[in-house]
């Protein structure tokens, strides 16, 4: 039963206003040919949902794509400066920036990996992320009655991520750093994958190292070569820091358009 | 000694390499260490701080690296598998955050934009929260992360009255800070204030008050120690591209 | 900073009456040598917590160390039966059952792990379990106001393992199927390791297979060849049935003590 | 037909094989499939499914295997690592938890101790719940995984007035059972209540009745589908040492 399909298809399985969770962190294994997609199919109200994003979350407020972002941080980091998309979108009230902090986003998947409505979190009981937000509140441990704070499940509907190997059913491993995708693809409802190379099934069984979401898990697998390009991919690539300055300079939707057309006939093929 | 451009020739030392150092040795050869993202400066304060005084330190990150053995550090992040190269465990980020959690992370390097000297700690917005001036990043791991560890240490590569105020705009954490790190200072929380640690040698008291917006106090006023030899060596090796120097705005 | 100690000082690190969570499942890589030495030392009153256990379970009540066992499941399985010290010591009152399902194990243990008091579990709320056990309960969802079924958290003092490879500082793989031994050396204030080698830390840093407890969570580490014996440790041994059915003859303490001596000298070497 | 031994020479087939294809073809190609400890019959069963007519469908255990390619069972466990080899991916026994409890699981084969024609099972004790006459060795995955898997599977390799009880000493949990299945039948669940749903040919409504605590109902009476020469073939290559009989004390 294999679930390969061009990028196209795969991106039609996203309707206008799911919730989004996306893999990768700041400029690592984003899913960037898939972001790309997004937005070339005019996804609209999309809730986003991710711990440390840069790139991807940017490229999406730009391309009016976002209703929401829950993340912990959203920003390029040292070098490249802020997510100015993103920052302006919030400032202007075209996005709703619901901050959190990452291990908020965390234990706000767990809740829905676990199939349970929220998650206690240690932690938030310091400040006051938890008075202004409603995803946030206080209850009483029922065995000692002292206060915990806890997070509001986060369920994406689909969450998009990207990796170096993955076989037609959808068993994919991630070379490297693996940030929060295992958790991610846990919690989603639908998963839709796109991969550096397509590998044999056996590839997983006669191997010690295993596939690290199981194909029962996937909706979707997209093959795409560089499809975490501009930004890294361990093993196969580093950033391209020409196409993030070229993109950080583009200064409106119309440039943005030709951009991403210039990205279609890599990103569909 | 307020002309800081003549201290900096006096001493040699530029104020990222005393912060560095000041970072270092803040770490301890027995404590569990972490750093986020957009964290150059500690990123290296802790490899220099194993490759020196805290060789058995545990070097925690994002990435999940236990321990790496880091060959080359890479420009525009502090959160790349080059933090896992050599690793002897896979501890991605959600098992550093539980184990703060539960109590058991010692060291934390941590952010934010205002600090007020009551520790209030502002990583979240300019302005009122719901109709922001400017939005920020985000605190990352801030706001669950200083209440939690059992040393946090804040640094910033700006100190000026924008960032040092009577009161912070919003509260995304209060507390728990052991000590702030900037280009001019070491301060640290002593019975709920925040009061001057140490001046470093390339600014003065003077400096200091003229760029922070509480009254500055102390107990008794002394010195960043200045980098040793055998520190800038090492730093010369683990940055050879003075990566630490690259949001250096202000000396 | 070696952690590597003879049996004898790793054990004498548990207390009478401390939480003791215990690695493996039913009749797999049980840590059978630190078992045996906690019985020889004569420990009491440990609670135990443990998902599925058999014969380490079943031998702690006959060597009367136990005063409560936190559990899914206590039994060998189709071949062995049941676990009868176990079982007599609960019907006699000696030793309080806590019923769970292993699930809710997990869920207590994941609660120690992030830091909180309790873990809402679903699944819990169609049976009575809940009603007739202190440390099951329910609240209400601050979000929906639907009731949610919780487990309190389990804290082990101190979790015993056993593995194949560890290193002097406490670094270790387990090869095969891990359980949920993970978890409880992320629950447990102090891990307790037995090894079936003790390998170099290089063996961690240049494989692509990595230590699954890294030494910084763990406070002793023995070096115990057969250490899981009579159970199986994957790769390694499998079970050694004669011992078992040895074992599930024994008819008194007397006859315990003398099968406890017979393995003293292999344990503690 | 009451005299199930000369029933049973009629078919030429054991209970425990008609009891095993029974709960094969419970299995859908698309399946999630789990079962825990002391479960050969299950692990058989999945095993069969898989070999003849539900190829894709997912086989999930304790060790964390999916879709082992067993070569080899054990006699005295059905959680051991040879459930693991060749397997695609790891995903241990919690992730099989979580998966069910959010939804994802489609079918559990699980046990109990005693049940009820409301739907009750119990798994914990016989006799007073504080003061348990006889302690079980516990339900392991039964209580909440009954709830929350899609179709429940409960098989019994016992068939009697102490197992099927017009009222269960203690409800372990209610509900959600998808068929029971028995040396002598198989039963469902039908708006609340347990109904027949099967007679095996080898045995009959007069020795289900007569080993059943409770009154037997049904809306029509069939017989279980003897095995298949194709499904006893491929029993005999996954099973050659008759596991599926090791706890057959009945017949």
């Amino acid at each position: 039963m294999s679930k390969l399909m061009n990028i196209s298809s795969a991106i039609a399985l996203i309707k206008d206003g799911d919730a989004v969770g996306i893999g990768g962190n700041v400029l690592h294994r984003a899913p960037m040919a898939l972001v790309r997609e997004i937005i070339r199919q005019r996804k609209r109200d999309l809730k986003i949902i991710k711990t440390a994003g840069a790139m991807d979350v940017d490229m999406l407020c730009f391309g009016e794509c976002v209703y929401s972002v829950d993340a912990g941080f959203i920003s390029y980091e040292s070098e490249f400066s802020l997510a100015e998309h993103y920052r302006k979108a919030v400032q202007g009230g075209r996005v709703k920036g619901n901050e959190h902090a990452c291990y908020t986003v965390m234990s706000a998947l767990r809740a829905s990996v676990y199939g349970v409505p929220f998650m206690p979190v240690h932690g938030l009981m310091a400040g006051d992320l938890i008075e202004v937000n409603d995803y946030f509140t206080r209850i009483k441990d029922p065995f000692s009655g002292e206060p915990v704070t806890v997070v509001k499940a986060l369920r994406p509907d689909v969450s998009i991520i990207h990796v170096q190997e993955a076989d037609e059913q959808g068993n994919a491993v991630i070379s490297g750093p693996k940030y929060d995708d295992v958790l991610l693809s846990k919690a989603a409802k639908k998963v839709i994958l796109s991969a550096e190379n397509i590998v044999d099934e056996s590839r997983f069984r006669l191997s010690r190292e295993k596939a690290d979401i199981p194909h029962f898990m996937v909706s979707a697998v997209v093959h795409a070569k560089g499809g975490a390009a501009p930004c890294s991919c361990t093993d196969v690539y580093d950033i391209d820091r020409e196409d993030i300055i070229n993109f950080k300079a583009l200064k409106d939707k119309e440039e943005l358009t030709k951009y991403l057309t210039k990205y279609e006939s890599i990103d569909r093929t | 000694m307020n002309d800081s451009s003549s201290k900096e020739f006096y001493t040699g030392y530029r104020p990222c390499d005393i912060m560095i150092c000041a970072m270092s040795r803040l770490i301890d050869n027995d404590n569990t260490v972490f750093h986020g993202v957009s964290s150059h400066m500690p990123m290296i304060a802790t490899l220099l701080a194993k490759a020196t005084h805290a060789p058995y330190a545990v070097h925690l990150n994002i990435p999940g690296g236990v321990d790496p053995r880091v060959t080359a550090l890479q420009k525009y992040t502090s959160a790349g598998s080059e933090l896992t190269h050599g690793s002897v465990c896979d501890f991605p980020l959600s098992d550093v955050f539980d184990l703060s959690m539960r109590g058991g992370l010692d060291v934390a390097f941590l952010s934010g934009i205002q600090f007020d000297n009551k520790g209030n700690v502002n990583a979240s917005v300019i302005g009122d929260y719901h109709k922001p001036k400017v939005r920020m990043p985000g605190g990352a791991g801030s706001a669950v992360l200083i209440p939690t560890v059992k040393r946090a240490v804040i640094w910033r590569t700006k100190h000026d009255k924008r960032t040092f105020v009577p009161k912070v705009d919003f509260v995304t954490t209060r507390g728990n800070i052991d000590k702030i790190v900037t280009p001019l200072c070491v301060f640290k929380m002593y019975k709920d204030e925040l009061i001057l640690d140490s001046i470093h040698p390339t600014s003065s008291i003077e400096e200091v008050a003229k760029n922070t917006g509480f009254d500055i106090r102390y107990i008794d006023l002394k010195y960043t120690p200045l980098p040793t030899e055998e520190e800038m060596r090492f730093l010369s090796v683990i940055d050879p591209q003075d990566y630490r120097n690259i949001e250096f705005g202000q000396k």
